[in-house]
């Protein structure tokens, strides 16, 4: 599977990273319940996606494979990001101030978000090139951005509906996730693409 | 005593009753329709659907202690049409769950009429399409040609027959093909006469009740026209190119792109607010639509498109157009 | 030839046929007039009497409260009984002058002549301000602050709004039919005053007759065209008429002449001219009573007089009383007191009946958007009211809320009942109590 | 002790509570042994990451000590995954990268930072047991709701037990696809969260 695009179908809608891989949840989840909070946090995901994977990668094939330390893959990649998240923090907050208030709080956040951490996971599963790799990563990133964008807007169109009480936040927003998923169901087989 | 209401003193009028009960008159003729081309088991899963579709309705507002609006009609609309996307040769309860889907999960959790987001019948069929795939598409029988033969039997024979879409799709040679770009399918495509789901065969009775809801008001023309518009300019350009073996008076004609893109796309309450919103609603779903037809994994993509377009609308309804005198 | 009309509105019945055929007549004096000091947009009058005094038709009874204020005149020949709290036509009570009339005493105001050529126009806007006369199509804005024109702002075109959009009123459909002659007059001294390129007499389709009176008057005047819009409601609103005509919008924020473009009544224009030939002040005016009363009219109505005396010289109300409206039936006021007085703004009293009073069931917005198809303001009342439920004064404020001009559309077509132009009211008052 | 122990299952319930660790929870709750193998799988990194982090609590230097939780809690994640992977390797393939992605948890490195780093082992043992406890009941739980309805049997096991049809032969000839689908997995902890909910208002 090395064709690029599609490699990007898949990663961006028949097999999105949210709706159908259930990687990333938890700042899905947490940060749409506004549009204002949504987008930025999909922008930064897409940004420190694309930057882990090319580390990863290479960390990958030239350091573990080449010492035959493959197992050592959890604790490096999780050790990488976080340190890439915490650098990115301090490198915005001195050098670029509009991006830190732009995605400032967001990043903190980006370190547990297993879709990074996944997706170079699944790079290296999938047995990508640095091509594959970096269209993986973006469409995951890109489809990302799409979905929590949707769900914010959706969230925010719920502020003032009539939800029943043991429904409202959470619950319903993984109903309207769900039904989300549901017409994502109708990309499933596009160009041959699988679940 | 003098009564102290806030202006307007005066009122058009509509209310929300007669509007729905004007969409459930505009979808008359196509469910008598079915029952000419289809036999009485089309009007027995119908009633089903409906039924089911209120009694959710009712049971939900009745437990969740809600005031109950089960006579406003959007129940039933709901019903009719989860009736109208399926095949006729279903079993008894995929009507019954569908409705139930469609009212509880994509409609009254999120706060009942006017909150929900995707259109519940749609919802209700992708939940079908999803959970019982081979009593979706495999289960198609040929019209009975109004012989009328058919209005008193419900049983489950019935000729198969693959419809016009699932034999696109199967791609099965030249013949076929041709076949379905001659005038002859086109016309029955047009008065009904061919398989499919219940009430989606006749483009003709579908659009003499839009034509109503339109000079109503009730629907948007803009939506409609965006939609099937959509699909005939883009499925002719790929026609002209040899991308889709078929023209696109086919593609608009056939499967449920009259009765989604008349019916469901128009859905008040999932639609977008903005005539500016309503166009690139309507586009976008036919294009979505053509390009699950010719490339994606399922014959139909009528209902993924709207259902795809549905999660657009909270972000088309913030393109607020210009303020009178512009905005500070 | 291009349409001349505005983005969204409704076609409204116009139900003016109840009192359109009534000629303007003189009522009977009633007991009491009750002046409220605040008649009009701005501070409010001062009383200059005492207590007892006698009082003469058109005398100046208050003055003028600050910069942006005019005086009151009695409106009848009587005795001053001093002030009181009183209903006040626009809500809630207020502080009126109460005047107890002399049935004896029938002698009309002296009438002053000028030679209006040789007046300059301060002299002009001054006499209409003493006049104490305010815009009569209901907003009452005093009229000489309005004609005072910042130096840096030109008036390409001068409106005169007969438009009426207003269902069931009649008071300017009658003044265009009976008074053309004089309105004209009263125009070229706004003319005067302002020195426009161009002046539209605007109506609507549905006063054709009218159209055609004001026709016949206009030939002596040829600078002036009439212009015929089609009928729709809000066509009489400023900005829409200044839409309609010119093509070019009042900037948010801004006042028609920074659109090159000035608006005035007919009935104002009427005002003027009466003011400033024979010194006459606005102590009187036309008011439509219509609706569920036995005899609609059009009354010649000192200011004051209370509106139940007006529905009673108007045959009483058919059926059981429900509402009584100052106003037109889409921006018109309902009234907690029927004895509220007639004020300088008041177009009409529209009297509905307890059948034809809304029932006010309020259910769920279905998205129809046909608020957002009518709004002349092109927002969208569906969204901004979602907001406004929300308490999110901010975002309703970034949403435009401030524009609307509380026309009434949205909640007039609303299937579902819901009160959207009262709810943008609120939120407008409370986004200018935060401002504070 | 064991009120830190009832408190993990119910009062700090990951899932239902504090909405963390959604991501597993949802994509391999297909059936009820795959909820339950990844539960326990959880569970043990909690319980040993608790452990050791609460034995060198005293010292772990404080500036260090997210970096230092995350490489012993890591080092437990990739021991499960390699033995899951010797072990049971059809759960392991069904599991996929949620195993390693275990250490991305954000309950896990919660506990460790909210809890096991200024209470005795004994209490983090506790913790440990029950929060890892309250998390494989839930997994378990929505397994069953997902493979009853989506499959129409209980407690399959691969290659060992083939289930039981809880609804009879019909039911599993024409059970409810979408539960085993991605959406069936919103559907099901919406559900679950709902009901929780309409009970802890009470």
């Amino acid at each position: 599977m090395d064709n690029l695009f599609l490699i990007f179908l898949s990663a961006f809608l028949v097999n999105n990273i949210i709706l159908m891989r259930f990687l990333g949840l938890c700042p899905f989840f947490g940060v749409s319940s506004r549009m204002e909070t949504a987008v930025p946090m999909g922008m930064s995901v897409i940004f420190v996606m694309t930057l882990s994977t090319i580390i990863t990668w290479f960390l990958y094939q030239f350091v573990l494979v080449p010492l035959d330390l493959i197992y050592l893959r959890t604790v490096v990649f999780i050790l990488v990001i976080a340190s890439l998240v915490q650098f990115l923090e301090l490198f915005f907050k001195k050098q670029i101030p509009a991006l830190y208030s732009a995605m400032g709080i967001f990043l903190p956040l980006i370190t547990t978000n297993c879709a990074i951490l996944g997706v170079a996971f699944l790079n290296i599963d999938n047995n990508f090139g640095l091509l594959s790799s970096l269209v993986f990563a973006i469409s995951s990133g890109l489809g990302f951005l799409l979905a929590i964008t949707l769900i914010g807007s959706i969230r925010e169109r719920l502020e003032n509906a009539p939800i029943p009480d043991s429904l409202k936040g959470l619950p319903i927003s993984f109903i309207a996730a769900a039904l989300m998923g549901l017409a994502f169901l109708g990309f499933s087989g596009f160009m041959g693409l699988s679940l | 005593m003098l009564q102290l209401t806030p202006a307007p003193h005066i009122s058009s009028g509509t209310n929300t009753k007669k509007i729905m009960y004007s969409v459930i008159l505009a979808l008359t003729p196509a469910l008598i329709g079915s029952v000419y081309f289809f036999g009485w088991r089309a009007l027995f899963l119908t009633i089903l659907s409906v039924l089911s579709a209120e009694v959710t309705e009712y049971l939900f507002q009745k437990v969740t202690g809600r005031e109950s609006r089960i006579s406003n009609g959007s129940a039933v609309i709901t019903g009719i049409l989860l009736a109208f996307n399926i095949s006729v040769n279903s079993p008894w309860w995929l009507p019954v769950a569908g409705s139930i889907f469609a009212i509880f999960v994509a409609k009254q959790v999120f706060g009942g009429l006017g909150y929900n987001i995707f259109n519940p019948a749609l919802a209700g069929r992708a939940f079908l399409m999803a959970s019982w795939p081979s009593l979706m598409t495999g289960r198609w029988i040929a019209p009975n040609s109004g012989t009328l033969s058919g209005l008193s039997s419900i049983t489950l024979d019935g000729v198969t027959q693959a419809t016009p879409l699932s034999l696109l799709k199967l791609h099965q040679g030249e013949s076929v093909i041709q076949s379905l770009n001659s005038p002859g399918m086109l016309k029955a495509l047009f008065f009904g006469n061919v398989g499919g789901c219940i009430g989606e065969t006749s483009a003709l009775l579908l659009l003499i009740g839009a034509l109503y809801l339109f000079i109503k008001g009730y629907a948007d023309w803009r939506i409609s026209v965006g939609y099937i518009g959509s699909i005939f300019i883009f499925s002719g350009i790929l026609y002209l190119f040899r991308v889709s073996p078929v023209n696109p008076l086919f593609h608009i004609l056939a499967g449920g792109v009259m009765l989604g893109g008349l019916f469901m796309a128009t859905d008040l309450v999932t639609s977008p607010v903005t005539r500016k919103g309503r166009w690139i609603f309507g586009f976008g779903g036919g294009i979505i639509c053509v390009l699950i037809r010719l490339w994606g994994g399922y014959p139909e993509g009528v209902s993924y498109s709207i259902l795809l377009m549905n999660m657009f609308v909270p972000l088309l309804d913030r393109m607020a157009p210009k303020v009178y005198g512009g905005l500070k | 030839m291009k349409l001349l009309t505005f983005r969204g509105g409704v076609y409204l019945k116009g139900r003016k046929g109840l009192s359109k055929s009534s000629p303007i007549q003189p009522i009977e004096l009633p007991e009491f007039v009750y002046l409220p000091l605040s008649q009009h947009t701005g501070s409010p009058s001062k009383p200059i009497i005492k207590k007892k005094d006698e009082v003469k038709v058109g005398e100046k009874i208050a003055e003028s409260g600050g910069k942006l204020s005019v005086p009151l005149h009695s409106p009848v020949n009587g005795v001053y009984k001093g002030t009181q709290l009183y209903p006040h036509p626009l809500g809630g009570m207020s502080i009126a002058m109460k005047i107890h009339v002399d049935p004896e005493k029938t002698e009309p105001w002296e009438r002053v002549k000028r030679e209006v050529d040789s007046l300059s126009t301060d002299e002009i806007v001054e006499i209409i301000k003493e006049c104490g006369i305010v815009g009569m199509g209901g907003a009452a804005f005093p009229t000489f602050f309005k004609l005072r024109i910042p130096p840096d702002k030109k008036i390409k075109d001068l409106i005169i709004n007969g438009v009426e959009c207003e269902p069931y009123l009649t008071s300017d459909y009658r003044l265009m039919m009976e008074k053309s002659d004089d309105i004209f007059k009263g125009i070229d001294i706004i003319r005067r005053v302002l020195k426009p390129d161009r002046v539209w007499i605007a109506t609507e389709s549905n006063k054709m007759d009218a159209a055609d009176n004001m026709r016949e008057s206009c030939a002596s005047y040829p600078w002036a065209s009439i212009v015929v819009l089609p009928t729709k409601y809000p066509q009489g609103s400023e900005k829409q008429l200044i839409s309609a005509i010119t093509g070019r919008e009042v900037p948010e924020g801004g006042l028609p002449f920074d659109a090159g473009a000035y608006v005035q009544n007919v009935g104002t224009a009427l005002a003027i001219y009466e003011a400033v030939n024979f010194g006459k002040p606005l102590y009187e005016r036309v008011v439509t009573v219509t609706g569920s009363v036995r005899n609609p009219s059009n009354f010649l109505v000192p200011i004051g007089t209370p509106f139940d005396y007006l529905i009673e010289k108007a045959g009483g109300v058919v059926g059981k009383e429900g509402k009584i409206i100052n106003g037109g039936p889409m921006m018109g006021i309902a009234q907690v007191r029927r004895e509220a007085p007639v004020i300088k703004g008041s177009t009409g009293i529209l009297i509905q009946n307890e059948k034809e009073v809304l029932k006010g069931e309020v259910g769920p917005c279905i998205r129809c958007a046909s608020c957002v198809d009518v709004c002349p303001i092109n927002l969208l009342p569906t969204e901004i009211y979602k907001v406004v439920e929300l308490n999110d004064y901010e975002r309703a404020e970034k949403m435009g809320v401030l524009s609307c001009i509380e026309c009434g559309n949205c909640s007039y077509v609303c299937p579902a009942g819901i009160p959207l132009t009262q709810q943008f009211k609120v939120a407008k008052n409370e986004i200018q109590k935060r401002r504070k | 002790m064991s009120r830190t122990f009832i408190d993990g299952i119910i009062k700090n319930n990951l899932i239902l509570v504090l909405a963390i660790g959604l991501c597993p929870t949802l994509a391999v709750t297909t059936s009820a042994y795959n909820g339950l193998g990844m539960g326990l799988a959880a569970t043990f990194v909690l319980i040993f990451s608790n452990l050791i982090i609460s034995a060198f609590r005293n010292i772990i230097p404080d500036n260090l000590r997210i970096p230092i939780f995350i490489v012993i809690i890591a080092t437990f994640v990739t021991v499960v995954d390699y033995t899951l992977k010797a072990y049971v390797p059809f759960l392991s393939v069904q599991l996929g990268v949620f195993v390693p992605l275990i250490v991305v948890n954000c309950g896990i490195l919660g506990r460790a930072e909210g809890f096991a780093y200024d209470h005795s082992p004994g209490y983090a043992l506790m913790d440990g047991l029950g929060i890892g406890l309250g998390f494989t009941i839930i997994l378990f739980v929505m397994g069953t709701i997902r493979e009853i309805l989506g499959q129409g049997i209980w407690l399959k096991i691969p290659g060992m037990f083939s289930g039981f049809k809880v609804f009879g032969e019909a039911f599993t000839n024409s059970s409810v696809i979408l539960m085993i689908l991605p959406p069936g997995g919103f559907l099901t902890i919406a559900l679950l969260m709902g009901i929780f909910n309409l009970f802890r208002r009470k």
